[in-house]
């Protein structure tokens, strides 16, 4: 039963190392919005450690939610999909496979790089680690809630616009819990509260997500 | 066939569309009616509030609109459950039929709270979780609105639309629960029922604007459902005998 | 062992057909027949279960299909317009994960000797998107070399193919047949298939 | 019974006068417009099908 | 010779309408963007204003960049961009056509917006005049370069993402006197050097990337 | 008129051909022969410049196609393995379109004509992304129904068509013969096509 989500996740590992520039862009792409920041607003170091957690994460965020349109627009276009859809397994973990390479793909990188980022705003070391978890406990989540809408709109036009609209205000609560478990330690109210909130929605849209995505991309094969 | 015909009965356009016909103007008067009671009631009955001074007198349309922006979106994924779980062609007409006015109420509520928030906290906008959550169900509803506009196979829109209305509907108890998961600078909930803190008065012209921004909801919704009714059906007898009876 | 009764397939607002029924036993090949436009894609989606017919009923080994989900799905192989391989894999790395997804066990060296088959020897090792429209249909069509499972759905499969290439699909689709297999194609191109029986349907 | 005391009060609304009828203004806008709108879409749809009716019947007799 | 700038104006104006997702929705993930990050950061007033300039600049690059990769790859994919290329006109013109519908699609709506999203942020009159005016100044400019990122990156399956990496560097001026301007004038200094420098980008990115691209976009044909 | 002299092709490492050579004149169909992957395709892409050659010189009217430019281009007319239409645009807007950005003149009145032709008739109307197959294929002919320019060049054009729509094309094509344009085409179907000088070239 499980020998599916892992020969998916071998599959999409492999397609990602193929053509590289997905994986190195994901994560130039979070670096390079972070860095943008300081940029536009100007370089005063207490005003950016104010902002160093709400920037990361929305970074984080829009970092996902660019590679998202391809998580299944790619199997679509050239049929792929539709024999998936008609293997004998449960379309389910087919999904689940792919949500997984995906976090694989653009989460863990995340993960590995914000530390380094968060250095660069003058955080302490407690808070980086607070940083890290949180992301690394947050971003399954956000690939698992922006898998359902990759499937919504799949094969729409509207493309990857559409779709921004339709995740972005479901990635909201993970935004706030994210930010705030670092606001929360940095002002000293310890951040294992929202830390516990983000594993139960990653948790929760690890379960939900893949069906409720499978339910959609039949809807889209139609 | 048959059989599906009973069980569906009522859901089915052919007996909704002129029952829905039927009661639009009795909605649409009782609208009315509660609305010049609840406008008498506020805007003319009522004394000032000692703290808010006479802009407090907002309420009466921010409340029914905020609550109605909530509630119409349970409505929808209500209808959303049953169209997914039982395939009734009603249930995707229903939710395309609700969600411009639900949006339009969600904009009301922050029209009106905008408008409040000037003179009570000296902003037009503050990014609490209230306020903030009320802008993300105005979202919730355009993206909705625009998936649905995006796919053109009207079944498939259904199907697309009910499971982004599932699964967005976690947010209304998130808006709800929010005064009081974080403290912020909005108000917390007055209306309570086994004690009130507002006045009587107050109290129940707000009730009665809300049953009015309730029945004018139903009233537009049955209007525009009929006519999705047609454009959908149109190739069906029922519809197709409307067409060449002549119907206003 | 597939039969159809009564399919009606709306698009649109259009009625495509309506009243279509077949009954398909083992070594029997359907022949899908109609101009441009007259359905042949669309009932073909239908007998594989990913559109739903407006009316009627698809039943496979006397089940429903909708019922028998992941055993009629077990028992299919699906090839249709668009070739189902990935740009960026050999023909090799294709094959080997196109048959790890579907459940099947295909050594390397199979797996080479159906790129033989096909005409590809030599291009092994080259990324799919350098071949040319014909050799991507090979690949695609290598996966039929291995392929034991009762029910080939095939849409236009002739397509881009040269003559030699067209006449070998022919063969492997009467052996298919002749091992006892059942068959749904369609095709506008005259193509021979030495087959036992051969039922045509016409859609207009 | 009525609180005001005359009806220039009224319209100054305690010196909220503006917040008060912009939202009051504004909703009232919202709820006659969207009628209005839909009432007019009902229109045009019905005189489209009619017309598509027509067309229909007229291509099936020819 | 303007006839075909006009032909291709109308063509892509009516498949936008076409979609009308595309309009509103790069409109939308405007001001969803722009409103992540309060939620991100916090609610302080003072805090926001600060930023506003910068998180409005940010934003409005980021959908810009969102919708580029659209801007060449729909007709190449269906084979239009190789009918283009073969038509009697000098392809740079063709190009020179599609940026321009390219800012009236997704630059004039943020233009338009700006101000409202402006007044949120608590911007004063004075300040969100000038934002308003290097929105509309600094647009052009990012539509006009984002067309080079977007044919050299075309028909590369790292996509998306790979065209962000290209893109954004060459946005960060922009970026920068465009958030400089907003800045310039809330400190009382004035912006009007900024919007020049702002004017002058624009007008050199217009007449200098549709020809830049139509050379791009030859090498992706071959 | 079309002149062709020791064309050398180079695709990744592989030599796909070397020393190819002809001369078309007016009236005259050049048919390309060759197994999947003989490089016909980039032999066509070639010859309309989009694809620069690894050696030799393809020349329009005495001129290097290169040189010649805007001109060349002004005299040809391709029709490739994509069908160069907007899914989002019905097939009278994408005629409509086409002809502008062609810088030709095309009535609507002209435009339905040909539709009718290629018997879309009563889907002038449909968004092309609805159409089948060969629907979509035969928007993308139409185009040739109006074009009167002397080069056509056209990579598989019968794909996906059903028969009475190939008789019409070759038809076409043969009209366009007589009238003194020439043609260059490739096909793996048998397709006979009336004219007067057929050369042939078989690229192995
Ligand atoms: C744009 C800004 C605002 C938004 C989006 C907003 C949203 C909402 C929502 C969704 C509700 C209904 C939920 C409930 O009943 O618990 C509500 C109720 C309410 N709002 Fe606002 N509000 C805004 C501004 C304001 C302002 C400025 C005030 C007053 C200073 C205010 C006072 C109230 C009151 C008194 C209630 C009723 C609570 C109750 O009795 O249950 N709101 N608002
Ligand atoms: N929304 C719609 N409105 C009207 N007609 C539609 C719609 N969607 C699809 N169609 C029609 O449905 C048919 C699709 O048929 P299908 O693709 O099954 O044809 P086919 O027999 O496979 O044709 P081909 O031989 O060209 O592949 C077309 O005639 C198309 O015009
Ligand atoms: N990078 C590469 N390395 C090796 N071979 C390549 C490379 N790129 C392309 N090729 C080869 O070039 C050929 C492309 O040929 P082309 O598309 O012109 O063929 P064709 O004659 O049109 O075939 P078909 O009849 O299938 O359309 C193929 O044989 C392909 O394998
Ligand atoms: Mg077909
Ligand atoms: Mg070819």
């Amino acid at each position: 039963m499980l020998g599916v989500v892992t020969a998916v996740i071998a599959r999409d590992l492999k397609l990602a190392m193929r053509r590289q520039a997905d994986i190195v862009s994901a994560l130039f792409f979070f670096i390079i919005v972070v860095s943008l920041f300081p940029l536009g607003i100007g370089p005063e170091p207490d005003l950016l450690r104010k902002l160093a957690p709400g920037v990361l994460w929305v970074a984080a965020l829009l970092a996902t939610m660019l590679s998202l349109p391809r998580l299944f627009a790619d199997d679509h276009r050239d049929g792929t999909l539709e024999q998936l859809a008609l293997s004998p397994h449960p379309l389910g973990l087919v999904v689940t496979g792919k949500v997984i390479a995906h976090w694989l793909v653009s989460g863990l990188p995340l993960t590995l790089i914000a530390p380094v980022l968060g250095i660069q705003f003058d955080l302490s070391t407690e808070a980086l680690l607070v940083l890290t978890g949180a992301i690394l406990l947050g971003t399954p989540a956000l690939s698992g809630i922006g898998a359902i809408g990759a499937a919504l709109t799949l094969g729409l036009r509207g493309g990857g616009v559409l779709l921004s609209l339709l995740v972005l205000p479901l990635y909201i609560p993970v935004l706030i819990f994210g930010a705030g478990a670092v606001d929360a330690t940095v002002s000293g109210l310890g951040g294992e509260g929202h830390l516990s909130l983000l594993g139960a929605m990653t948790f929760a849209s690890l379960g939900f997500a893949p069906w409720a995505s499978a339910a959609a991309l039949k809807i889209a094969l139609e | 066939m048959t059989r599906r015909f009973n069980l569906y009965h009522f859901a089915s356009p052919a007996t909704f569309y002129p029952l829905a016909g039927a009661l639009i103007p009795w909605f649409a008067a009782a609208s009315v009616l509660f609305g010049l009671a609840g406008l008498y009631l506020g805007m003319l009955v009522a004394p000032t509030d000692f703290q808010q001074g006479e802009g407090y007198r907002i309420i009466f349309i921010h409340v029914p609109a905020s609550w109605m922006s909530m509630f119409i979106y349970l409505v929808m994924a209500f209808w959303a459950a049953i169209g997914l779980a039982f395939n009734t062609r009603l249930s995707g007409m229903m939710t395309q039929a609700l969600a411009p006015t639900g949006a339009l109420m969600a904009f009301l509520s922050l029209w009106t709270g905008a408008l409040w928030g000037k003179p009570m906290w000296g902003t037009w906008w503050v990014w609490d979780a209230r306020l903030t959550s009320e802008l993300i169900l105005l979202f919730l509803y355009i993206g909705y609105m625009a998936l649905v506009a995006a796919i053109d196979d009207p079944r498939r829109a259904d199907k697309a639309g009910g499971l982004l209305l599932l699964v967005g509907v976690v947010n209304v108890p998130i808006i709800y629960f929010s005064v009081k998961w974080w403290n912020t600078l909005h108000q917390g909930s007055s209306v309570n029922l086994t004690k009130s803190s507002m006045a009587e008065t107050m109290l129940w012209g707000m009730l009665l604007m809300a049953m009015c921004f309730w029945m004018y909801a139903i009233a537009v919704a049955f209007a525009r459902v009929r006519t999705i009714m047609l454009e959908r059906e149109r190739h069906t007898d029922w519809v197709k005998a409307i067409l060449a009876g002549g119907e206003k | 062992m597939l039969e159809a009764d009564n399919l009606e397939c709306v698009r649109g607002e259009r009625r495509l057909f309506a009243g279509i029924g077949f009954k398909l036993g083992p070594g029997e090949l359907l022949y899908l027949k109609g101009r441009n436009g007259a359905g042949k894609t669309s009932l073909l989606r239908m007998l594989i279960g990913l559109l739903p017919p407006e009316a009627g009923e698809i039943r496979w080994k006397g089940e429903p299909i909708k019922a028998a989900g992941e055993i009629f799905r077990a028992d299919l192989c699906y090839l249709g317009h668009l070739n189902a391989i990935k740009e960026e894999l050999t023909p090799l790395e294709n094959l080997m994960v196109a048959a790890r997804l579907a459940d099947e066990t295909l050594s390397e060296d199979d797996a080479l000797d159906a790129l033989e088959q096909v005409g590809l020897a030599g291009r092994e090792d080259l990324a799919c998107k350098y071949l040319s429209q014909g050799q991507k249909r090979r690949v695609a069509l290598a996966r039929l070399v291995q392929e034991r499972r009762p029910l080939w759905v095939l849409d236009e499969p002739f397509v881009a193919l040269d003559v030699a290439a067209v006449d070998w699909l022919a063969q492997l689709i009467s052996a298919h047949l002749q091992r006892g297999g059942l068959a749904v194609m369609t095709t506008h191109q005259p193509v021979d298939i030495p087959a036992g029986t051969v039922r045509e349907l016409g859609l207009s | 019974m009525i609180y005001w005391n005359s009806f220039s009060d009224f319209l100054h609304m305690g010196g909220y006068g503006l917040y008060v009828w912009g939202s009051f203004g504004v909703t009232a806008a919202v709820m006659t417009i969207e009628p209005i709108l839909v009432a007019r879409n009902r229109k045009a749809t019905l005189s489209r099908l009619k017309r598509q009716m027509r067309a229909e019947a007229r291509n099936t007799a020819e």
